[in-house]
C-alpha cells in the first residue's frame, strides 16, 4: 500500500574513510518485497535506518508515494523496523509488548486483546500473553518481536536479519509465516540478510549490495542465473572467470580457446564466468573441454567439490551426487556454452 | 575432607572451590562487621546511661535521653535542613547528571577514561583543599552562608558520584530499545518515559541514594561555605563531638545514620523486586 | 544558523546536533571550573601577602611564606605520616579488592546488585557516624592513637572505591584470555603475571588512584582514631584553619592537592598512552 | 602422534537442569580429525574444555596416549585450544603473540623469530609481525591465532568455530590450509562446528551431538548417507521420514504402500527415510510414486524447494536446476528403491 523510492542515498559515519551508504536509488513498488543481500559492512542495515528515519541521510531522498520523508520523523512515518535483537521491552509482558503500538493508537483495550491474540496465534504462541520476556527463549522472543511489528498493520516492514540468530527448522517456518503475511497485507516489505538462499526464496527482488554501492537490483532467478559484473557474480556464488580476447564466437583465453554464444561484440578483452555446478567433468576430451588435473576432491554433503588445475589456474567444479564416479587425475573440464555469460569487469584485476 | 584410598584430582578440585568460597564469605563477613561492629557499640551508647570500661555490657538501658534530643529545636532544625538540601542535591544533580551520563555512557570517543577520571576529581580531592577556595569565591558571590550556596558547594562532591552511576547504567544501556519504540510510533516524550527511564530506573535509583547520602554526609563543605549559619546534622553532630556527651554523640550519630539506613533499605528492596533490566 | 531559502530538516538536524554538543562543552566547562576557579584563589593568596576585598587582583607577590611552611618539622612530619598510610592501606585495599572484584565482576548471580550496594555502604555512610563507634571498638582493642589503628579505619572508606572499580574492570573481563594462556602452556603464576595484570593495568592504576586519594582525604577517621596524635595533612590543615591565618591554609591547601594532582596526571598520562584494552 | 580416549566423559553445570555432555564415549586415533557436529547447546564446546582441561568434567575420563588426564593442569596436557574468539593480547605485538608459547619453552630468540616468520608465510600473512592485534581485522585476527596454535607444533589441537566469523572466501581458504597442515604435521584435531559443510569436508571421523548426547559417530559419507536415528537424519537435513509396518519388501505407510530394500527383518513398526535431494518429481505415475501436490514452489539460488502435500503429510522435495521442468498443480513423487533407508526412533512422535 506504500510504494517506497530511494533516490541517490548517501551516509558517511564520522571518522569513517567509505560511506556506509553510496548514492544509492531504489524503487519498491507497493505490496512488495526487496531483499537487500550483501556480506557484513555492505550498508544493508544503515539503509533500513535511514528509511525508518532512526538515523538521517547525508544526501539523497526517501519518499513513500511520493512523499518527502526528509523532515518526518520516525514515529510519524509508518514504517516499523524490526532489529536482529528482539528488543522486547523487558518491564512488560509479552501482552503489553505486543499492544504497544495499539496503544499509542489508543485502540480499545478489548479490540487490542484481541488483536494482542489473534497475533500470538500466528506466530504460533498462542497463550503466553502473560509472560515476561526473560522467560522466552531467543526463537520465541524473535517471534513476539514480529508479533509486535505487525500488529499495527503497518504500510512499510523493514526487517534486519530477523531470523539469523534461529535454528534452521524455526526459521523456514518463520520465513514462510513472514512471506505469507506480507502477500496477504499488502505489506511493503524490506528484508536485510546476508543468507542467499533466504534473499532468494523470500523476495520478489533482490538488491545485491557492497561497500555500500548497489551492484545489481534484479528478479531472484535472474540475479542469480546471470550477475551482471564480477564482483556480482563472487557474491552469487561463482569463482571461476575467464577473461580473453574474442573471435566471432571463439574466446581465446589464456587456457585456451572455448566457444562462447550471443556475447556482447567487439574484440576487446571480454570476461565470461560460469557456476560451478554448470562445470563438468569429463574423463576423456570433448566439445569445449579444457584438460585438467584434479587436485583436491571435498565430500559437502549434497555436493562434491573438486578442486581442478588448469594451466596454472585453479578452477572449482560442484558435483552432485551420482553425477559423476570419482574422478582423480587427469580429467577435462567441459563448459558448455549455455551457461557462460560475459560479466562487466568491477574488480581490480588480482591475476592476469 | 573427604576420606578416600586415592583422592583424585577432581576431589581437590572440589575442596578448592569449597575454601575459596568459604575465603570470600569471610571476607564479606568482614567488610559488614567493620561496618556493623561500630554501629552496635553506638546503640549501646545511646539507650544506657552507664557503662564504663571494663564493663563487657551496660548495666541499666533507658530511651529518655534519645527522645529529650528528638525534640530539641536546634535537632529539628539541622534535621530539616539536612533534608532539604540532600533533597534540591539530589533532584538538581540527577538533571544534570543524566544527558551528560548518557553521551559518556553511549558513546565511544579517545581520551573518555581521561575526561571520567577528571570528572571524578571533585569526588575524590579534598573538599578541605578546594573547600577553601570555594568559600572566598562564593563570598565574594554573595552566596555564602546561605542554603542555595550550600546546595551549590554539594553539586561539586555529588556530581561526580551521579555522572558515575548514570555512565555505568548507560554504558550497559543499548539505544536499540529507544529506536524500536520510536519506529512502532512513540513520540520522543512517550520514549522517554515509557521506554528509557522504566529500562534505567533501578540505576537511577541508586545514583538517586548515591547524590542523597553524599550530601546528607558533607560536613566539610557545609562548614565553610554556611559559614556556621546553615546547621545540618553532621554540623551538629560535630559540635556535639567537641562536647564530648558519649550519650548525646551516640543519639546523634544513630539519628545521623537512620536516614540513610531507611534510604538504602527501600532502594534494596526496589532492586531486588526488579530483575536488571538493560542489556 | 545557515541561511537558506528551505531550511531542511537535515540542517535542522544538524543545527541540533551542533548545540547539543555546544551544551555539553559547556556542561563540562561548567564541572571543570566548579574545581578549578578556588584553585586559582588559593594560588593567588598563597603567594601574596596583602590581597583585601575589592581589590581584584592581589598586589604583592612572595614566595617566602611558602618555603617557610614547606621546612617546618610539623609540615614534615604530617606530610610523611600521610603518605606512609595512604600508601599503605592503598596496597592493602588492592590485595584484599582484587579477589573480591573478581568474583562480583565474573560472576552472575541472584542478588548481585544488593550485594555491591551493601559494599558500597562503608563509603557513603557518613564517617562521623560510624568513626565514633569505630573509635569506642578500637580503643578497647588497643588500637587507638596508633599507625595502624588509622590504617585498619581507612580501610573502611577505601575498600568500596577499590572493589567498585576493579568490579568494574572484571566485569568488562573476558577470562578466555588467560584460558586461552592456560592452553598455550602458560602456569598459573604466568597467566597471572604475563596475561591478568597487563590486561587490567589501566584498571587497577585508576584503583589505586582512588585508593589513595580517598585515603589521603581523610579527615574525620585519622581525627577520630588518632586521637590528635597521629598528625596527617588534612588534621594539620584543619587545625590551620581554625588559626584563620589566610596565606598559611591557602600554602597548606595547595600542598594538599599538589599530590593527588601529580598522581592523578601521572595516572591520565599513562592511561591516554595505552589503548583500552578487556573486552 | 598422541591418541585421546574420553570414556563417559559427563558435565552437568551449576543451575542446569540438563547435563551439558551427557555420557559421551570417543576415541580419536592419532594424527587424524574428529568433527563435532551440532546446534547450539549441544555440548560440543564444553568438550573441548574439558578436554583442554580448563573445565573439570563431573563424571568420566579423559585419556591422552593411555595416560589419565584428571590430575594433569590444562598448561600440561599439550592441547592447544583455539577458541572462536581470537583472544590476542592487546598488550603484545602480533610476533610476541604468536611467540608466547614458544616463550614458555625457552626456545633461543633467533630460532623463535625463525617459527614467528614461518608460521605468518603459513597463514598468509607476511611481514606483520609489529603490528598490534587491533590493527588487524577480523579475519586476520583468527589467522594470527591459528599461527599462534600452530608454532609450538601441538600434539593435540582443540578448535572451537574457528571459521564461523570469517567471510565465506577466507574461512574456505584457511579450512584447506588447516586440513593441510593437520596432514603434514600428523596433528590430533578436534574441530567444533555447526556448520555442517565444514564437518563433512573437514573431517577424517564426525561425530554428531544434540543436546549434550553422542547420536552418532562415523567418516562424513557414512553418516551423510546413512544417519542411523531420526534425530541424526534430521541434524544431517533430512526431513522425510515414513512409518508403516513391513510386509516382505513392502512398507505400508498411512499414504500408501511403498517397495523397499535391505530393511531389517521383523513386521513391526518401521521408519525410512529419504534426502529431499533424492525424491524425484514425475508429472506422471511411475514405480514407487506416491500422488502429490504443489503447494509452494521455492527458488533458492542452486536449488528449487518444492513443498508437496501427499495426502495430509508435508514432503519437500529439493529439485537441482534442469532436473525438472517448472511442475505445479498434480504430480507423482518417486521414492527411488536405492535411495530409501532406515531409521532407529529416538525421537517422541510428534504426529501419528
Amino acid at each position: 500500500m506504500t510504494q517506497i523510492e530511494i533516490n541517490q542515498l548517501h551516509k558517511c559515519y564520522p571518522r569513517q574513510t567509505m560511506p556506509a551508504v553510496n548514492r544509492i536509488t531504489l524503487n519498491i513498488p507497493s505490496g512488495t518485497l526487496l531483499a537487500l543481500l550483501g556480506p557484513s559492512g555492505s550498508g544493508k542495515s544503515t539503509i533500513l535506518k535511514l528509511i525508518a528515519g532512526i538515523d538521517q541521510p547525508d544526501a539523497g531522498s526517501i519518499h513513500f508515494d511520493g512523499q518527502d520523508m526528509a523532515r518526518v520523523a520516525a514515529n510519524r512515518r509508518g514504517a516499523v523496523l524490526m532489529f536482529q535483537k528482539a528488543y522486547l521491552f523487558p518491564f512488560l509482558s509479552v501482552a503489553d509488548n505486543i499492544a504497544f503500538g495499539l496503544k499509542i493508537k489508543r485502540m480499545p483495550r478489548t479490540q487490542m486483546m484481541d488483536a494482542v491474540r489473534h497475533m500470538l496465534d500466528l506466530v504460533e504462541l498462542p497463550g503466553i500473553e502473560g509472560k515476561r520476556p526473560a522467560q522466552l527463549s531467543g526463537g520465541e522472543q524473535q517471534r513476539v518481536a514480529l508479533a509486535r511489528a505487525l500488529v499495527t498493520r503497518p504500510h512499510v516492514l523493514l526487517l534486519d536479519e530477523p531470523f539469523s540468530s534461529l535454528d534452521p527448522a524455526v526459521r523456514q517456518t518463520l520465513q514462510e509465516a513472514v512471506r505469507r503475511i506480507q502477500r496477504e497485507l499488502g505489506i511493503t516489505m524490506l528484508l536485510v540478510t546476508h543468507d542467499r538462499s533466504e534473499a532468494l526464496s523470500m523476495a520478489d527482488q533482490v538488491a545485491l549490495l557492497d561497500q555500500g554501492r548497489l551492484l545489481a537490483c534484479n528478479a531472484p532467478r535472474q540475479l542469480f542465473q546471470r550477475p551482471p559484473t564480477r564482483r556480482a557474480a563472487r557474491l552469487m556464488g561463482v569463482s571461476t572467470f575467464l577473461s580473453g580476447t574474442l573471435d566471432g564466437n571463439r574466446l581465446h583465453t589464456r587456457l585456451g580457446a572455448l566457444t562462447v554464444d550471443a556475447l556482447p561484440n567487439g574484440c576487446q578483452r571480454t570476461i565470461v564466468a560460469i557456476r560451478p555446478e554448470h562445470l563438468r567433468l569429463l574423463p576423456m576430451p570433448g566439445p569445449n573441454a579444457l584438460p585438467a588435473h584434479v587436485a583436491e576432491r571435498t565430500f559437502r554433503g549434497e555436493h562434491v567439490e573438486y578442486r581442478l588445475c588448469v594451466g596454472e589456474e585453479t578452477i572449482r567444479v560442484r558435483t552432485y551426487e551420482g553425477d559423476n564416479g570419482d574422478l582423480s587425475g587427469s580429467v577435462f573440464v567441459q563448459f558448455p556454452v549455455e551457461h557462460l555469460f560475459a560479466v562487466e569487469d568491477d574488480e581490480p584485476e588480482q591475476q592476469a | 575432607m573427604q576420606i578416600q584410598s586415592q583422592p583424585s584430582s577432581r576431589v581437590r578440585a572440589r575442596v578448592r572451590v569449597a575454601y575459596a568460597r568459604r575465603a570470600r564469605q569471610v571476607l564479606i563477613a568482614l567488610l559488614f562487621s567493620a561496618w556493623l561492629l561500630p554501629s552496635i557499640v553506638l546503640v549501646l551508647h545511646a539507650f544506657t546511661t552507664r557503662w564504663f570500661y571494663p564493663q563487657l555490657w551496660p548495666a541499666e538501658w533507658t530511651g529518655a535521653p534519645f527522645m529529650r534530643q528528638l525534640t530539641n529545636p536546634q535537632t529539628r532544625q539541622a534535621l530539616t535542613n539536612s533534608l532539604l538540601v540532600a533533597g534540591v542535591v539530589t533532584a538538581r544533580s540527577l538533571l544534570i547528571a543524566l544527558p551528560a551520563a548518557r553521551t559518556l555512557g553511549l558513546r565511544q570517543f579517545r581520551g573518555k577514561e581521561l575526561v571520567l577520571l577528571l570528572l571524578g576529581l571533585p569526588a575524590i580531592i579534598p573538599p578541605i583543599a578546594t573547600g577553601m577556595g570555594m568559600n572566598i569565591l562564593f563570598l565574594r558571590l554573595g552566596l555564602g552562608g546561605s542554603l542555595p550556596g550550600v546546595v551549590l558547594a554539594h553539586l561539586v562532591p555529588v556530581l561526580p558520584y551521579t555522572v558515575f552511576a548514570l555512565t555505568a547504567v548507560f554504558a550497559r544501556y543499548d539505544s536499540g530499545y529507544e529506536q524500536q519504540a520510536a519506529t512502532l510510533g512513540a513520540s520522543p516524550l512517550r520514549v522517554l518515559f515509557r521506554v528509557t527511564l522504566p529500562l534505567i530506573a533501578p540505576g537511577l535509583a541508586v545514583a538517586a541514594l548515591f547524590a542523597f547520602l553524599v550530601s546528607w554526609n558533607q560536613y566539610v563543605l557545609t562548614l565553610l561555605i554556611g559559614g556556621g549559619r546553615v546547621i545540618t546534622l553532621p554540623v551538629l553532630l560535630f559540635s556535639v563531638i567537641s562536647g564530648g556527651n558519649v550519650t548525646s554523640i551516640a543519639i546523634l550519630s544513630l539519628l545521623f545514620a537512620a536516614l540513610p539506613m531507611v534510604a538504602i533499605s527501600l532502594t534494596a528492596g526496589a532492586l531486588t523486586d526488579q530483575s536488571p533490566v538493560t542489556g
